[in-house]
């Protein structure tokens, strides 16, 4: 444990974990998801696992958050309308 | 042979993929028959494996076969239950596929294989789960079959009712995945090993249990136990199987549930049996008090349903509750018992939700109330669904019977009154439907509770509503109830299973005179509750003293998510004293 | 401190359970459960980790010159990463479908299986 | 339940669990031991198989089979996505007005899309050498084409991605994983076995079938993906309630 950046990185990947939980903001969770996403992308770079790295930055900073605005799009779409036709 | 073992679960999976490859340009006939053909072609190898597997084979897949006893790869194990699980699982995905032949609802445009091809997922995710011998790969094979089972619940998805289902089934399941996939990375830690065996030698060498041990023990079996649908992680399973298409209950009802126990037998056996697992009592005490609370509840709140499906799926969760009991008492002749009433109940309840479904698409409802006299005409469905009953009730000699008779002389004492009491009242529940929809028996209920799940208003699962019910749909559940009586009645066939599953260890299953009575006891008993209910509807109608049971089942995915939580600490409770003594 | 990277783990997994649990959301219970999964692979690297060890790479490495991190547990992560955001993507299209049907994504609100 | 009880029930769960996984964690080996049996004879396996990348050879050789799980589960999640996400009866489609893109967002989106696809191919063909491999090169490739979308408008993206055939040829993906791995079975050895000649160390065609399975994982996930976004995007821009107009 004498590496300061692991403990750094640990620390971020707990608040960012428990700011994904308290956003309730879908649309903006989807935001601090890419957050976390990046973060563990971070810290399995300094566990020395480029592979996982990679593999989250690419699905869980990019691919989950993105299918989840698109599913809050879907999902206020019909919403947005019945408001304009009132 | 047993380099056919990988084979078992790559056929069905290189047929969906062709199938969907091919989709576009496949009619629905060809893509049908085809995912019929390669159910069948799989079935017959796991029969085939079956056959041979006495004594029991190893494949290290890729042929990574150890040398000097330090595997890398990933090893498959082919004995009798295992491979048992596997041709079980085949032979009801070819029932059903059979069952929705040309039946189901128009299919997506162009993606006329897309149902054979999830049906084809599921059992290659089925068999690769039921032969696993490494626990990172079991865990592999049962995301791939709870993530097929999922958008398979939801297939229907112009249902309101579906698509919430199949929702809670998913974030329930997954989430006990993810605890049992923390628990591997727990054992890991300890025993640097995957191989089931391996990590099983690995937490006898490090010495006595501790907490690591408990802890990865409980989050391990909270997503077997999950997917087995033992209270108190159960809610799921009334809300997913209530709303999936009828061939898909028959499946999830009839072998996935039963999975997720063949899972906790396979991994408490393998893994924490040893010196430094967890002691045999402590075992014991956790999984007989669960299954006996999943016994109590699913049979309660099963008498209770109105809607038909929800009613056959209570009754499921009922009957874990009594496989639970049976793999809890850890000895070969229980052992016997859990694996023949599997047998017999997978037949039984496959064969009533296949009649249900011939409700729900000649008349469009599932309830109890509101088919009351409807279905008289439905002559061979009504028989069928009598004996379906009768078989579930443990009649001798169908297979559920002899299962029962095997299991309560194996477990013995007080806990035969509540085998012969949730067989009598969950197969009562089913006998009163009988007698209310295809006899019109009783005066009709009148409609008291707004609580509650009801079956009206449903969407038929074909196109249009049956005029003619199709041979197919009453074909395969006769075949079905024929295939559990077999299971009971056919002589030599409770031996061979016995000798496959316990390899000799306990005297051959047979029929005894007090297997026999206590069987006929419950058929008794389950005729006498149905005639009761008929007769005298308000007394064992509705109570107050079971409402707040029935209000745990609020459809709520934050209610469910904190009832696994509970269920997690209680099972880590219940296994705790042997470890904390130590 | 040897503890430490286990403890966040462990917080991370209760941490998504409680969002599960108190969401008013589905869109956002399925973000929380994502981030449950998380915890399982902050768990199994923290596990594989060794101590002054390299990546298990050897295509600039002598094999043998320096320890490396243990790389079971990276593959068995990457799988576990590739398995949720499929679970993700199915859970969505549910949720998805429930808007349209139930007009809502409040689980208060849904009120049809009950009982 | 209310929020209340639901919250105290959710409380008292949660409390074991968490006095339960803090103990385990005292029971853990100490973070960064040098404990490792299985992960060392994975290194040595790997390094006699001449496959640089040791992820890559336990991913497409040594624990190939898990692998194979998990490529069926992502498989299966896009044939259920496609299935659940169909268009209903009672649904039409309404494409989308084309919209004016300011022409620095065009002209970056242009430049980058070539250059991430290409990174994305390099980071798959590469994956038996250095970190990367089919998984994240194919999302890298996935993504990459939905830059278009960000650059021009949803009816180019619609062009140059035809759903259909990316279901094809992510099912064929699979496929041909199956076949590599039957192929191993008739070869003579075993299922999923590594029967080809496994090259020079450090080279591109080195590990035996370690390369061909990584291409079918990584077309079979770029295509999953894309199919998977493209469900999506058609959900959020195309698909309307209400009959056919």
């Amino acid at each position: 444990m004498d590496d300061p950046l692991i403990v750094v990185a640990l620390l971020l990947v707990a608040a960012s974990a428990t700011a994904a939980v308290a956003v309730r903001d879908p649309a903006r969770q989807a935001l601090v998801l890419a957050v976390l996403g990046t973060v563990l992308a971070v810290l399995f770079t300094v566990l020395q696992a480029p592979d996982v790295a990679l593999s989250q930055l690419a699905v869980g900073s990019a691919l989950t958050p993105l299918l989840i605005m698109l599913s809050v799009r879907k999902v206020r779409r019909p919403q947005r309308k019945k408001e304009a036709e009132r | 042979m047993h380099h056919l073992l990988p084979v078992l679960v790559a056929v069905p999976l290189l047929g969906a993929t062709l199938l969907v490859a091919a989709g576009r340009h496949l009619s629905r006939a060809v893509a049908e028959t085809t995912g019929c053909v390669v159910a069948a072609g799989t079935a017959g190898l796991a029969i085939a494996l079956l056959l041979n597997s006495s004594p029991p084979m190893t494949d290290w897949v890729g042929g990574w076969t150890p040398r000097g006893g330090e595997g890398v790869g990933i090893v498959l194990v082919g004995d009798g239950p295992g491979l048992g699980m596997a041709a079980l699982a085949s032979l009801l995905t070819v029932a059903a596929l059979a069952y929705s032949w040309r039946y189901f609802d128009a299919p997506p445009r162009r993606h006329a294989g897309s149902f054979p091809a999830l049906m084809l997922l599921f059992q290659g995710g089925m068999c690769g789960f039921a032969i696993a011998g490494d626990l990172f790969d079991a865990f592999v094979f049962f995301e791939l079959m709870s993530v097929v089972a999922y958008a398979l619940t939801g297939h229907r998805v112009e249902e309101p009712k579906a698509v919430q289902g199949a929702l809670s089934f998913g974030v329930l399941n997954s989430l006990g995945a993810y605890a049992m996939l923390t628990g591997i990375g727990l054992l890991y830690a300890r025993t640097g090993e995957l191989a089931m065996t391996k990590i099983g030698q690995g937490l006898d060498h490090h010495g006595g249990p501790d907490a690591l041990t408990l802890a990865a023990f409980a989050l391990v079996l909270t997503g077997l136990l999950v997917k087995a649908a033992a209270v108190p992680f159960h809610f799921w399973l009334p809300d997913a199987h209530a709303v999936a298409p009828t061939p898909v209950c028959m499946l999830l009802s009839g072998i996935m549930v039963e999975l997720g126990a063949y899972g906790v037998w396979r991994v408490y056996r393998t893994v924490f049996s040893g010196p430094g697992g967890i002691p045999a009592s402590d075992l014991e005490r956790a999984l007989v008090v669960l299954g006996v609370l999943t016994g109590l509840v699913g049979a309660v709140m099963c008498w209770y349903q109105r809607h038909i499906k929800r009613l056959l799926a209570y009754s499921t969760v009922a009957h874990m509750g009594l496989f639970l009991i049976g793999i809890g008492s850890l000895g070969p002749e229980a052992d016997d018992g859990v694996a023949l009433y599997i047998l017999g109940h997978a037949g039984a309840k496959a064969a009533l939700f296949a009649c249900t479904g011939v409700l729900l698409d000649r008349y469009g409802s599932v309830d109890e109330h509101a088919l009351h006299g409807r279905a008289r005409e439905l002559r061979a469905v009504a028989i069928l669904y009598v004996i379906g009953a009768l078989s579930l009730a443990g009649l001798p000699p169908f297979g559920t019977g002899l299962g029962k008779a095997v299991l309560e002389e194996a477990v013995g004492g007080p806990l035969t009154v509540l085998f012969v009491a949730v067989s009598a009242v969950t197969a009562g529940a089913v006998l009163r439907v009988a007698a209310r929809v295809f006899f019109g028996l009783g005066s009709r209920p009148g409609d008291e509770s707004s609580y509650e799940t009801t079956g009206i208003g449903e969407e038929p699962e074909t196109r249009h509503r049956l005029s003619r019910v199709p041979d197919t749909m009453t074909a395969v559940p006769a075949v079905l109830l024929v295939g559990a009586l077999a299971v009971g009645a056919v002589p030599g066939f409770a031996t061979a299973v016995g000798r496959a599953v316990s390899g000799g260890a306990a005297p051959s299953p047979h029929w005894t005179l007090t297997g026999v009575l206590l069987g006929l006891t419950s058929t008794l008993l389950a005729l006498a509750l149905a005639a009761l209910a008929l007769t005298h509807p308000k007394p064992l109608g509705e109570s107050s003293w079971t409402a707040p049971l029935r209000r745990l089942q609020s459809g709520h995915i934050g209610d469910y998510v904190a009832w696994l939580l509970v269920g997690t600490t209680l099972l880590a409770a219940l296994a705790a004293p042997g470890i904390l003594s130590d | 401190m040897s503890v430490f990277p286990y403890l966040v783990a462990a917080w991370v997994f209760l941490v998504g359970c409680y969002g599960l649990v108190t969401s008013r959301n589905l869109i956002h219970a399925v973000g929380c459960l994502a981030v449950c999964q998380s915890s399982t692979y902050v768990l199994l690297l923290a596990v594989g980790y060794r101590d002054g060890a390299t990546a298990p790479v050897f295509s600039d490495l002598k094999p043998g010159s320096r320890p490396v991190v243990d790389p079971v547990v990276q593959a068995l992560a990457l799988t576990d990463v590739v398995v949720g955001a499929t679970v993700t993507a199915v859970l969505l299209a549910l949720v998805l479908q429930i808007s349209k049907l139930h007009g809502t994504v409040d689980p208060d609100e849904l009120s049809e299986l009950r009982g | 339940m209310t929020r209340r009880t639901r919250l105290l029930v959710a409380a008292l769960g949660g409390t074991g669990l968490a006095v339960l996984l803090v103990a385990a964690c005292f029971d853990l080996p100490r973070f960064g031991g040098a404990h490792h049996p299985y992960g060392d004879r994975v290194v040595r396996a790997s390094l006699a198989r001449h496959t640089a990348n040791t992820i890559a050879s336990v991913n497409f050789d040594q624990r190939a089979f898990d692998t194979l799980g998990e490529m069926s589960i992502l498989f299966a999640s896009v044939l259920g996505t496609v299935v659940l996400l169909r268009q209903t009866r009672d649904e039409h489609r309404a494409a989308p007005e084309p919209e004016q893109v300011a022409l620095p967002v065009r002209r970056f989106a242009l430049l980058v899309l070539p250059v991430a696809v290409v990174t994305g191919l390099y980071v798959i063909a590469h994956g038996q050498l250095s970190p990367g491999g089919g998984f994240q090169g194919g999302v890298v490739v996935a993504t990459a084409l939905h830059l278009l979308y960000l650059g021009a408008d949803y009816r180019a993206l619609e062009r140059i991605r035809p759903v259909g055939s990316y279901e094809i040829a992510d099912a064929l993906a699979a496929s041909a994983y199956l076949v590599l791995g039957l192929a191993g079975l008739v070869a003579g050895t075993a299922f999923l076995a590594n029967f080809l000649p496994y090259g020079t160390f450090n080279t591109l065609s080195s590990g035996g079938t370690v390369p061909l399975l990584n291409a079918a994982i990584g077309m079979e996930v770029a295509c999953a993906v894309v199919v998977l976004l493209a469900r999506f995007l058609d959900q959020a821009v195309e698909i309307e309630k209400g009959g056919e107009k």
